[in-house]
């Protein structure tokens, strides 16, 4: 039963959960908030499953309303499908456990119902564009996630209202030019499926129109994860979401569309025109590389340490074009790797923001000192861990995305990217050193003892906790998922 | 921009290949399927209707949610927040 | 088929109009009007999608009794109208977001001019 | 919206356009199996009708028609009716949506796909009325003050 | 273009777009806007999709018109562009 | 260590490196008790100390012995290996930090130091992270307990939290982390090239793996990752600035783990990742040599114009951790004794001067060398160690330093650099130059009219470790087997890597002199 219908149950499951959600306040205050962490928990296990289901009996293909492929919308769980899947429940997880007081706090206790149904819309639109093996299918859940995107981010200040607004115009283009980019291949394929798209561009390679239909997919799907160029909608975007809401978007948001770039990129579009006439993968990879080093030395400038972390995602993000224009499977490696690896590290430091507004402490860095570490040594220690993994530094999570990668760049004998990877650690060990250092050196400024306000609620420091701890487990055990999960899920180069 | 419109299909063509009765590589084209069969797999005269809820009643399963998230993100962006 | 003016004038109009969108969305410095932008780009999206559908002398895809259904060049192709139909949908629903963004966005910054609100947020 | 100051003549108008409307409406949501329309389409004119009544009755009278806090509730209910009839299918043995899954009742399995389009198109009509009304609500709503 | 009428009715959406991103007047581009949609769905019409024209009159003439004016009720007509 | 000898599973190695990592959480949930936490910090030196000497025995025989953790990248898995060279350096390290953490506590109670918690944790977790490096078996277990390192003794350096302490930190964060990133590159390129990154007794890359001018780059890049930490000029600047820390960090790390670490990379990625053959095939032996050398002679230079007393110290520390890289780069196997030996010579000696050094300004609060006039007659055990430091230093016999120099110019002379020999002996009186003033000063000179020196000797937590040590630094002077046997397992290092053992050993002449 649950292998027939894997691949739809993770979508469904958020589906009904934020349906539920008006009744479910109806019954219980808390309820909204335990129902969507334990959904969380329930699409992590799924994706789990099926990780270890698909990676040794192969994928499965779901055709909704039992229509065949071509004529009726097709759902695929493969190994790295469920992969993402995972990785969207299990960091979803604590991300909304952690949430409950800072939701209401930040958008008022009357709308944690609204609140929740929009982020579990969220997730699912995530995990639809994981899941679907539809064209159009994929574009309605994105669509599902940008809304609901938009609701979260935009529900806390008017300032986050106003840089919701202009994400949503330009995530809006990048739809758009996803589903004129759909409308083309349709127009010149007459097909959706993306198998089916796959077969009859492998027969025809690109001609003109189709060319058009992949440029305007490229980009449109660029604009969505933030590509270097395409990427000055997300400072404003992070820095004045709250807390929860940048938690939750900036770990995974980007990453879903870099999922679908991967896999429309590789497996739809026919590769060898992509890499050889239209030089894409040389594109994203330069401009990856060109992302790494401008996001590293925008983060370095910034003040604001939510913004300064969303700049690093910038850089993050290059590192994943990267992977993914290198085109070898250590590239592929080190991308897959890095969207999981830099997920719980992101989604660990905007805890750790949320945890410092939580205390009515500044995100200003210059306003960090060292009483912070006394007054919430979990909450530091855990910024410790997550900025070493960022950082590079072995045996951390981060390390091992990095060492992937390099090994792909040595492999293609690209010595700039050797170098940009090198300098971009470097900046990268600049702009957290910056903080640790204000955080565990210095003068212990703060009050007394017990004129600190209220301590920071368990489930908050304990999911900072899980996540920060995961990097570990994660830098440890990359090899088991490396060879384990992802080398099956190896597109043919 | 002429260059690629050129390479689209002429308007009106019935050869094109969104029109044709299965595609290159022989899988059955979606649009013709639905004219031929929908009134035989559901006893329902508007095509569109069929394709909509039935053929794809996915995508407008998603298209309600959407129009939820919608209602859902427009209540929590303005409602509520009187006290602030 | 017909020349190139009849075959594929409507897609220029349909590039165009796409064109006057993106202006409004990306150029125009009020928000109402990025958001009117908008509007007119999905609604030229929707129409490449209904032209593509198109056929010469197809009919309405609604079962007609005098054209039997094996004769598929004889009705219009209904994929892209049912896309199309979620695609509008899609679009109602973007707007509305919008308008309540702007509506916050009013109710702090009194204008609905990104320069004047620029000027407003960096005091 | 104020209610203050509308004509009479405009409040009979409006009264009366808005029943057109509605059983205009249902006619596209049940009629739509032969001709152009469907469950989106006569949601929205549901709406409309319901925004209508909102504009020329003023907020209270308008309540009674659809009342704005049952709104976000109604519409997850139509959308649940349409997820509903997908998981009976799925429990029933077949795929998500997949309405000749469903418990027959008797049916043919073209009956069934008949009778199961209906349903969702039902569920869509009430999801889309009710959120359309619920963001005109909430984008005519005067008693947020910011501050 | 197979008529006239279509090509008037394209240069009139056309023309419509044009106004309604142009005029300074929120109030005349929110019905410009919604003058436009009924022009499209007319030509939606024209070319067979009755189901999607008659959607995009109920909504883009209807509904769309309608939160645009209301939200410009609360919010303000005046724009400089 | 794939050499001949087959290695057994231990988890002796693994034990070793976790001991001091175990007494982390002790120390500080023991914050609030001072003697339980130093107690702490004694068992594991002591516990980390036993369990390499358990060790010894394997290693004169030769033998290789560890544990294979886990697979930490494909092909590549986390391995520790006790051969030789390691245990070697672990004897060295661990041994010397039962003394210090002695020293430390006589300092650090007598400084009136802050966080002296965390100084200790930190401490402890440095220790680790040194024996995980002698310890490493590939390139990347290497690298990874080299970062743990440079994290690990950061907050020892900005110890002190003032700006000029922030700002050493910073310099040597760059410097170490630049160093790591550089080290992973070229372990990255070798892992795509080779298929292999595990350690091997006279090199692992095979010929022709690299073009000519790659293996120049390939080695400089590795050149640069260890020679940051091993002080190689001109990458060396870090190690004075990091003088600000507190002097047991500055005597166990900046002379002997940290920086000895680096030396220890140089030797294993001379001797056993590129090998003696390759090195001298493709000129990368002068390379390295011309390095070392202009640094030696530099650093000697340099530290004759410093007045501070740890700066010079430090400066002689670069000078003298070039010496160790010269044998390295010389590769002949009398130059690669004298570099082995010298590995241990100069950590037992340059503990014992900066031992002292920390004892003069706790207890006089005197830093300037110019300040020292007549100090010695009040704190003669000081002095006298100091002077029996500096004569090693100057490689004057019978204190260990003369035994590694002369191994080093015997070294020199068959392997044909006979420049080098020129360098060492320069070096030597250069050492002599301006290590001599400090103890003329102390013991001749009459104290300044306006100096205020406190009455006796400093602490006998402090004066104890630095008699032992200059004591050790005599008794392997005249019995370099005695009490620990260097002389011996660094004939064994010498005959894995270059596959004899020098000329003067065969004769069966061990000992004092050749």
């Amino acid at each position: 039963m649950i292998g027939e219908h894997l691949p739809a149950l993770p979508i469904l499951l958020y589906l009904f959960l934020a349906l539920l959600m008006p009744l479910a306040a109806k019954l219980g205050r808390g309820l909204p908030w335990a129902i969507s962490w334990l959904g969380s928990l329930a699409v992590a296990a799924l994706g789990a499953w099926g990780l270890w289901h698909t990676s040794t009996e192969g994928p499965i293909r779901y055709a909704m309303g039992s229509w065949a492929p071509p004529v009726g919308i097709e759902l695929v769980a493969d190994p790295l499908s469920c992969f993402f899947t995972f990785a969207i429940g299990a960091v979803s997880a604590f991300v909304l456990l952690h949430s409950r007081e800072s939701v209401e706090r930040d958008c008022g206790a009357s709308n944690t119902m609204t609140y929740y149904a929009s982020a579990l819309l969220l997730l699912a639109g995530f995990s639809g564009i994981v899941g679907t093996g539809d064209l159009f299918n994929l574009y309605v859940f994105l669509e599902i996630s940008a809304l609901a995107g938009y609701a979260v981010l935009g529900c806390g200040s008017a300032k986050a209202s106003l840089s919701s607004f202009r994400y949503l115009i330009i995530g809006t283009i990048g739809a758009s030019f996803y589903l004129i980019g759909v409308g083309l291949l349709l127009a010149k394929t007459g097909s959706l499926n993306m198998a089916d798209v796959t077969a009859i561009l492998h027969l025809e390679g690109l001609s003109p129109a189709t060319t058009l239909a992949v440029v305007f997919i490229l980009v449109g799907l660029g604009i969505k994860m933030a590509l270097m160029p395409l990427h000055y909608w997300l400072p404003d975007v992070y820095t004045n979401a709250p807390a929860t809401s940048t938690a939750l978007v900036a770990p995974l948001g980007t990453k879903v569309a870099a999922y679908a770039l991967l896999r429309i990129g590789y497996e739809v579009l026919p590769y060898e025109a992509l890499a050889l006439d239209l030089r894409v993968f040389d594109v994203v990879l330069a401009l990856g590389a060109v992302g790494i080093i401008w996001g590293s030395v925008m983060a370095i400038a910034q003040d604001n340490i939510k913004r300064m972390l969303a700049y690093s995602s910038v850089a993050q993000i290059g590192y994943i074009a990267v992977g993914f224009g290198l085109a070898t499977p250590y590239g592929y490696i080190g991308a897959v790797l890095h969207v999981i690896n830099h997920a719980v590290m992101k989604a660990c430091l905007f805890l750790v923001t949320a945890n410092l507004e939580h205390r009515g402490e500044g995100v200003s860095i210059k306003g960090l000192n060292a009483s912070l570490r006394r007054k919430m040594p979990v909450t530091c220690a855990c910024f410790a861990m997550a900025a070493i993994s960022m950082i590079g530094l072995p045996p951390m999570a981060g390390f091992f995305s990095k060492w992937y990668l390099l090994l792909g760049s040595y492999e293609q004998g690209s010595w700039i990217l050797v170098v940009v990877i090198v300098v971009s650690s470097l900046l990268n060990a600049v702009y957290f050193f910056r903080v640790l250092e204000r955080l565990y050196l210095g003068k212990d400024e703060g009050e007394a003892e017990g004129a600190s306000p209220s301590r920071l609620p368990t489930v908050m420091s304990f999911s900072t906790l899980v996540l920060a701890l995961s990097l570990l487990a994660l830098g440890f055990g990359n090899v088991f998922i490396v060879s384990k999960f992802i080398s099956p899920m190896l597109p043919g180069f | 921009m002429l260059y690629v419109v050129r390479d689209l299909p002429p308007r009106g063509d019935v050869e094109a290949p969104l029109h044709a009765k299965s595609s290159e590589v022989g899988s059955p084209a979606a649009g013709t399927y639905y004219i031929e069969s929908s009134y035989k797999d559901a006893g329902t005269d508007n095509i569109v209707t069929v394709v909509l809820a039935d053929y794809r009643g996915f995508d407008t399963f998603g298209e309600t949610v959407v129009v939820f998230a919608a209602g859902a993100a427009c209540l929590l962006i303005l409602r509520g927040r009187r006290r602030s | 088929m017909n020349g190139f003016f009849e075959d594929y004038s409507a897609y220029i109009m349909c590039f165009l109009l796409l064109t006057v969108g993106l202006y409004g969305m990306l150029l125009k410095r009020n928000y109402v009007k990025k958001v009117i932008g908008m509007t007119i780009f999905q609604a030229a999206i929707i129409l490449f999608f209904i032209l593509t559908a198109y056929k010469e002398g197809g009919t309405v895809p609604v079962k007609d009794p005098t054209l039997p259904l094996d004769q598929a060049d004889a009705y219009i192709n209904p994929l892209p109208h049912a896309l199309m139909l979620t695609a509008i949908v899609v679009g109602v629903a973007t707007v509305g977001v919008a308008l309540s963004l702007l509506i916050r966005v009013y109710g702090a910054y009194g204008s609905l001019d990104e320069d004047k609100i620029q000027q407003e947020a960096s005091k | 919206m104020k209610s203050v100051g509308v004509s009479p003549i405009v409040r009979l108008a409006c009264r009366c356009m808005a029943r057109l409307i509605q059983i205009f409406a249902l006619y596209v949501i049940f009629h739509g199996h032969y001709s152009p329309g469907g469950g989106f389409q006569g949601g929205a004119l549901l709406a409309a009708a319901v925004i209508l009544i909102r504009i020329g009755e003023g907020r209270p009278v308008s309540q009674v028609e659809l009342s704005s806090s049952a709104t976000l509730g109604i519409g997850s209910f139509g959308a649940l009716l349409f997820g509903g009839v997908g998981l009976l299918a799925l429990l029933g043995g077949g795929n998500f949506l997949q309405y000749d899954a469903l418990p027959s009742f008797g049916l043919s399995p073209v009956g069934l796909h008949y009778w199961g389009i209906l349903v969702i198109e039902l569920g869509v009509a009430l999801a889309v009325m009710a959120i359309l009304v619920s963001i005109f609500d909430v984008l005519t709503e005067d008693d947020e003050s910011e501050g | 273009m197979s008529s006239v009428i279509e090509l008037l009715l394209y240069l009139l959406l056309i023309a419509s777009a044009l106004v309604a991103i142009n005029v300074k007047d929120l109030l005349a581009a929110a019905v410009t806007t919604s003058v436009f949609s009924f022009v499209i769905a007319i030509l939606f019409i024209e070319m067979g999709a009755v189901d999607v024209g008659f959607t995009e009159a109920v909504v883009g003439a209807g509904v769309l018109g309608v939160y645009f004016i209301m939200m410009i009720l609360r919010t303000t007509r005046r724009t400089e562009d | 260590m794939t050499t001949d000898v087959v290695s057994q599973i231990s988890t002796v190695p693994l034990l070793a490196i976790l001991v001091s990592m175990t007494a982390i959480p002790a120390i500080l949930l023991s914050s609030r008790k001072p003697n339980l936490r130093e107690s702490w910090s004694f068992l594991a030196a002591g516990l980390k100390f036993a369990l390499v000497l358990s060790l010894v025995p394997g290693a004169l025989r030769g033998e290789s012995v560890g544990i294979t953790l886990l697979e930490i990248a494909p092909g590549i898995s986390l391995r520790l290996v006790a051969d030789p060279l390691g245990v070697l350096f672990a004897l060295v390290a661990s041994g010397l930090w039962i003394v210090t953490t002695a020293y430390a506590l006589g300092y650090m109670r007598g400084h009136h130091e802050k966080k002296q918690t965390r100084f200790f944790a930190s401490f402890a977790l440095s220790l680790s992270a040194t024996l995980g490096i002698a310890f490493s078996d590939n390139l990347i277990t290497f690298l990874i307990f080299y970062e743990l390192l440079t994290l690990a003794t950061y907050p020892l350096v900005v110890h002190k939290e003032s700006p000029e302490a922030l700002r050493s930190g910073r310099m040597y964060l760059g410097y170490a982390l630049t160093a790591g990133l550089l080290f992973l590159a070229a372990a990255v390129w070798v892992n795509v090239r080779v298929g292999d990154v595990s350690f091997a007794a006279g090199g692992f890359i095979p010929e022709g793996a690299f073009g000519e001018g790659e293996l120049k780059l390939l080695f400089g890049l590795f050149m640069v990752g260890v020679g940051v930490k091993a002080g190689v000029m001109p990458l060396h600047s870090w190690l004075p600035a990091a003088m600000v820390a507190p002097t047991p960090v500055s005597s166990l790390l900046h002379a002997v783990a940290v920086v000895k670490s680096g030396a220890f990379g140089v030797l294993r990625v001379t001797g056993f990742v590129f090998g003696p053959e390759m090195m001298r095939e493709h000129g990368l032996d002068v390379l390295l040599a011309l390095f070392a050398g202009a640094t030696i002679l530099l650093a000697s230079l340099i530290a004759l114009r410093q007045d501070n007393l740890k700066k010079r110290l430090a400066y002689s520390t670069i000078g003298h951790l070039s010496y160790i890289v010269m044998g390295a780069a010389l590769a002949s196997p009398a130059a690669l004794t004298g570099s082995l030996m010298h590995l241990s010579a100069h950590a037992v000696m340059k503990i014992t001067l900066f031992f002292c050094a920390g004892a003069i300004i706790v207890h006089s609060h005197k830093t300037e060398i110019s300040q020292l006039d007549g100090l010695g007659r009040r704190m003669p055990w000081t002095f006298g160690a100091f002077a029996i430091g500096a004569l090693g230093l100057a490689g004057i016999p019978p204190v260990y330093g003369f035994l590694s120099k002369w191994w080093l110019s015997m070294g020199s002379l068959d392997s044909g650099y006979s420049l080098a020999l020129g360098v060492f002996l320069v070096s030597g009186l250069l050492n002599a130059g301006y290590f001599f003033p400090i103890v003329i000063r102390g013991f001749f000179r009459p104290p300044a009219p306006d100096a205020h020196f406190p009455k006796g000797e400093a602490s006998p937590w402090m004066v104890a470790p630095l008699c032992i040590t200059a004591t050790l630094a005599v008794v392997f002077g005249i019995f370099p087997d005695f009490p620990l046997p260097f002389f011996e397992i660094a004939k064994q290092v010498v005959e894995s890597v270059m596959g004899e053992l020098p000329q003067a050993l065969n004769a069966k002449d061990i000992g004092l002199a050749p």
